[in-house]
């Protein structure tokens, strides 16, 4: 068995929830890693919208920002933004959304907004993006964050993006006929919420890792699923081709102008070289 | 439509950036205007409202420079790179000078950029249930259908007093073509008092596909010619995003210090035509 | 995403167009889906809604020919030729049942597609003041902005059951390319429960503007190859529009008689074959 | 001096009062005839926009239909009908709009919805298409439309487009910010609203028509400017273009798959070809 980290675990974890039939909004970063990773090993066929309006991106390396050139070149299509929110996502044709977090409660809301008080905060964090309406219009959510008690906390400072409030029936009162947050992927175990209550409970462990290590990674105290499973191991195959995957997108973005000017340019005669 | 709003960058800015404006600079990573921004950093203009989607670096340096009174946005962050540290300093320690913000989420933002574009005050979309923003940003309200009665969120429409754009390229009529990832710079110029166009090049002939995006000249003020402005985000088609400069800015803008001199050496110290320099295109013999 | 998207337009018809539904057919004088239209003629169905901006002589055929009991639309002409004679005879005399119509402006159309598409049950907008229709079509309020208290029309989403185009082109996956004067297809397809798409032909890679009119396969239930699909209308790049066929249309349609022998000889006793015949193109020897 | 028709003298009149640097959104049928005589005599730069959705059309052939294929292949550019009415048209940045009427009231209010009752008409037009909103976002309107008794009433059997109302300040405190009809063409006269009353008011008559011939076409009692001018004949070359621009139509409309397919076509391989 190869070794991995427990990053690359979530990574691969995350990516196996997806189909190759699947229609999925994909968030920068890790929920953008896990999508990509799918597509590269069990999930040919499925297809990615990014908010910065391109469709069916086939991205070679990982985009750096949400609107990288490589997403619109290797896309079918590429939208406005205005479109993509109004249209693709408010009109309700994407099934998945997938997104990150930098706080989570035990409800699945999220905080990307402040740490401390809104007006005078500690910390202030980039802000909702599409993550809100994108928790909202889709037809469920899957998220992927690391583990930490500063992460995993018993309330938020601010609710960014709701995903089912104070538990229960509490979504389908805020006035959403979609299903919320229904898979959680961390670098320690999955969590799904409990079809009663809502409250994340862990369904999976990662291999190694125990009950008390997880009590120390958040900040509220854990439910367990009556059955918790261990989660299968990276493959050789997922592992290669995630970690061919960042060492060609390490490679793209290091040089300077590395945004290779590819077929559907209008004017193939203006390229960019490597000035770095 | 006469060709006199062909000028060079600092005779735009000079005319139709005025300090307390409100200043759209759209751009969704792609097509940034920065070279129109370091401009208005070394006109020193002050007081403005910055209004984007997605504050960057741009508004980084605007805001570390001192020109911002008040920013509007819906994500504040250096894409895949981390926090936005000039723009954390105001919010958090007011340096160099308190701002306001005005926060949406991108769907809110995008929906008031629409309405400033359809010459509507408001927009209504479905958005905005049971998170904190809406506590914060008195730009958020509800409407109530009046053929169903559910109860949507409404944003109130944003109409800067000028928008400023890079795209790729100019016909002689001033018509413009933006193309590839197209952001809301379209929203942004309609819903704009004023448009203010840098441009990669002027050519005969836009030669672009009949659905494409192109803002036609009547409706812009000026358009500059500057070669590599949108460094160092990209333009399709010329060249590509710059992402080690991206990483770099997270050193350059964690201390004050470091920001302040390499903003003299690369900005103020500069002119439009650096850009040209910052990228390379056109390279007809590959 | 499956192939078993692509079929027969027959078969097409006959599983997504059912009696009573409301079924929209658009586009804008251009890529006009007759092929389709005379299927549903053909195939007999019964009370249908007829949802189109123009409704023009597709819609002339099908009222006609007794299949609507309902018609939206926002302009019913005969476009440059004259009115549409078989909807006035439905209109004004109910012949050969009586219609219900519900009738927009334009703006207040395509603001209803807006609304459609956009997953909101309304759309506010800026018309309808001082003006009769109001009084005659329920699905015109007002709303008031909840920021400055203007008063402002409202209409009705739009949300047809099915939705009808025409198209230039799909690729294997049963993505769609449409090109030229797009109209509001866009609108009406992410408008609707399930949507048929007839095609001029299937290609290896639709070869288009990166921002072009695409709709992904994904939003649509059937795509049904037939060349010539639009005629009399056209399909830019393909064929263009048979203007004399219009023309003429306005004697054929004076009379009952004439009309309803017309209709035997080129819709019921047809195929949808026949309507490659009826057009010329990719004349690849020129 | 050539022979002209009282529809050619409505036409030439028409196209004067647009000049070279105008914005024009063209309705189609005479609006569109007088704005493209304007185009190809005096006025080449002006930019006509179509409600298809085309911009700045420089047909060679009158358009048909609105959506004719030429005037997309003539078109700096193509957009969405949604788009052209909500951030062209209602983003107000189309400075005259130019209508043509049915029936037409002494304030400049049309009509073209039904003649008789509306659930009930006795003939029932076409409707309003984009004329409504046309009217309410342009700057100003200008209408073209030959007199008739049947046309000129007092009394509209429905209002579809709003003009001046009731005339004085009804059209501002309908809730209009622009100003409404400026000017109207018949094939008889040139009219403009009252200053005060915004009765509509003769302010020069076409050669040769009297007051007597303009009071039998007109169903109200007609009120003439101070000063009452002779509109200017057709001069030669205005006439010739116009002539030309007509024999051109019919000489394209009267075939089958006219359509020529021009540059703008991303497929140049497809043609059309006439097989009437």
């Amino acid at each position: 068995m190869m070794d991995y980290t427990s990053v690359e675990m979530m990574t691969v974890a995350a990516s196996r929830a997806l189909q190759s039939n699947d229609i999925c909004f994909a968030g920068v970063g890790p929920p953008s890693e896990a999508c990509n990773l799918a597509r590269l090993v069990h999930a040919p066929g499925i297809t990615l919208i990014y908010e910065s309006g391109a469709v069916r991106a086939r991205p070679d390396v990982l985009p750096l920002s949400v609107g990288d050139g490589e997403l619109c070149e290797t896309a079918l299509n590429t939208v406005s933004v205005a479109e993509m929110f109004r249209y693709w996502l408010q009109g309700g044709n994407i099934p998945i959304g997938f997104l990150g977090a930098a706080q989570i409660d035990r409800f699945g809301n999220i905080n990307t907004t402040v740490v401390g008080d809104y007006r005078h905060p500690r910390i202030r964090l980039p802000g909702g993006g599409g993550a809100p309406e994108i928790a909202g219009s889709c037809g469920q959510v899957y998220i992927i964050v690391k583990q930490s008690r500063r992460g995993f906390v018993r309330e938020l400072d601010f609710v960014t993006t709701f995903g089912h409030g104070s538990g229960g029936k509490s979504r389908q009162e805020t006035g959403f006929a979609t299903a919320g947050p229904t898979i959680v992927f961390t670098d320690m175990a999955v969590w799904r919420p409990d079809p009663r209550t809502k409250e994340l409970s862990v369904v999976s462990l990662h291999a190694g890792v125990s009950r008390e290590q997880m009590q120390n990674s958040v900040g509220w105290e854990i439910k367990y699923a009556d059955k918790v499973e261990e989660t299968p191991v990276p493959t050789p195959i997922e592992l290669e081709r995630l970690r061919a995957l960042h060492s060609r997108t390490r490679a793209a973005h290091s040089g300077r102008h590395q945004g290779l000017i590819k077929a559907q340019a209008s004017r193939p005669d203006h390229r960019a070289r490597n000035t770095g | 439509m006469s060709i006199s709003k062909f000028m060079p960058l600092p005779d735009a800015i000079a005319e139709y950036v005025f300090d307390g404006a409100s200043v759209a600079f759209e751009g969704f990573s792609h097509l940034v205007p920065f070279a129109a921004a370091h401009e208005t950093i070394r006109q020193r203009r002050q007081g403005l409202t910055l209004v984007r989607m997605t504050p960057d670096l741009i508004f980084d340096q605007m805001i570390g420079m001192g020109c911002a009174d008040r920013v509007f946005f819906s994500y504040a962050g250096n894409p895949g790179v981390g926090l936005l540290r000039r723009m954390r300093d105001a919010v958090e320690n007011a340096w160099p000078n308190p701002i306001e913000i005005r926060e949406h989420s991108h769907a809110a933002f995008a929906n008031a950029y629409v309405a400033g574009a359809s010459g509507l005050s408001f927009m209504v979309f479905r958005g905005y249930r049971g998170v904190d923003l809406p506590k914060f940003n008195p730009d958020i309200r509800t409407v109530r259908c009046p053929f169903g009665g559910e109860e949507l969120a409404a944003v109130r429409a944003i109409n800067p007093d000028v928008a400023i754009i890079h795209a790729q390229r100019a016909d002689h009529a001033g018509n413009v073509l933006v193309e590839g990832i197209v952001g809301m710079q379209k929203e942004a110029v309609f819903a704009a008092e004023r448009t203010v166009v840098t441009v990669e090049e002027i050519v005969e002939d836009l030669n672009s596909h009949p659905n494409a995006c192109v803002l036609p000249g009547w409706l812009l003020d000026a358009v500059c010619v500057v070669p590599g402005g949108a460094h160092p985000s990209y333009a399709q088609g010329y060249y590509g995003r710059d992402n080690a400069a991206y990483r770099e800015w997270n050193s350059i803008s964690a201390d004050r210090k470091t920001f302040l001199a390499w903003m003299k050496t690369h900005v103020l110290d500069q002119t439009p035509d650096v850009f040209a320099s910052r990228v390379l295109w056109r390279e007809d013999a590959a």
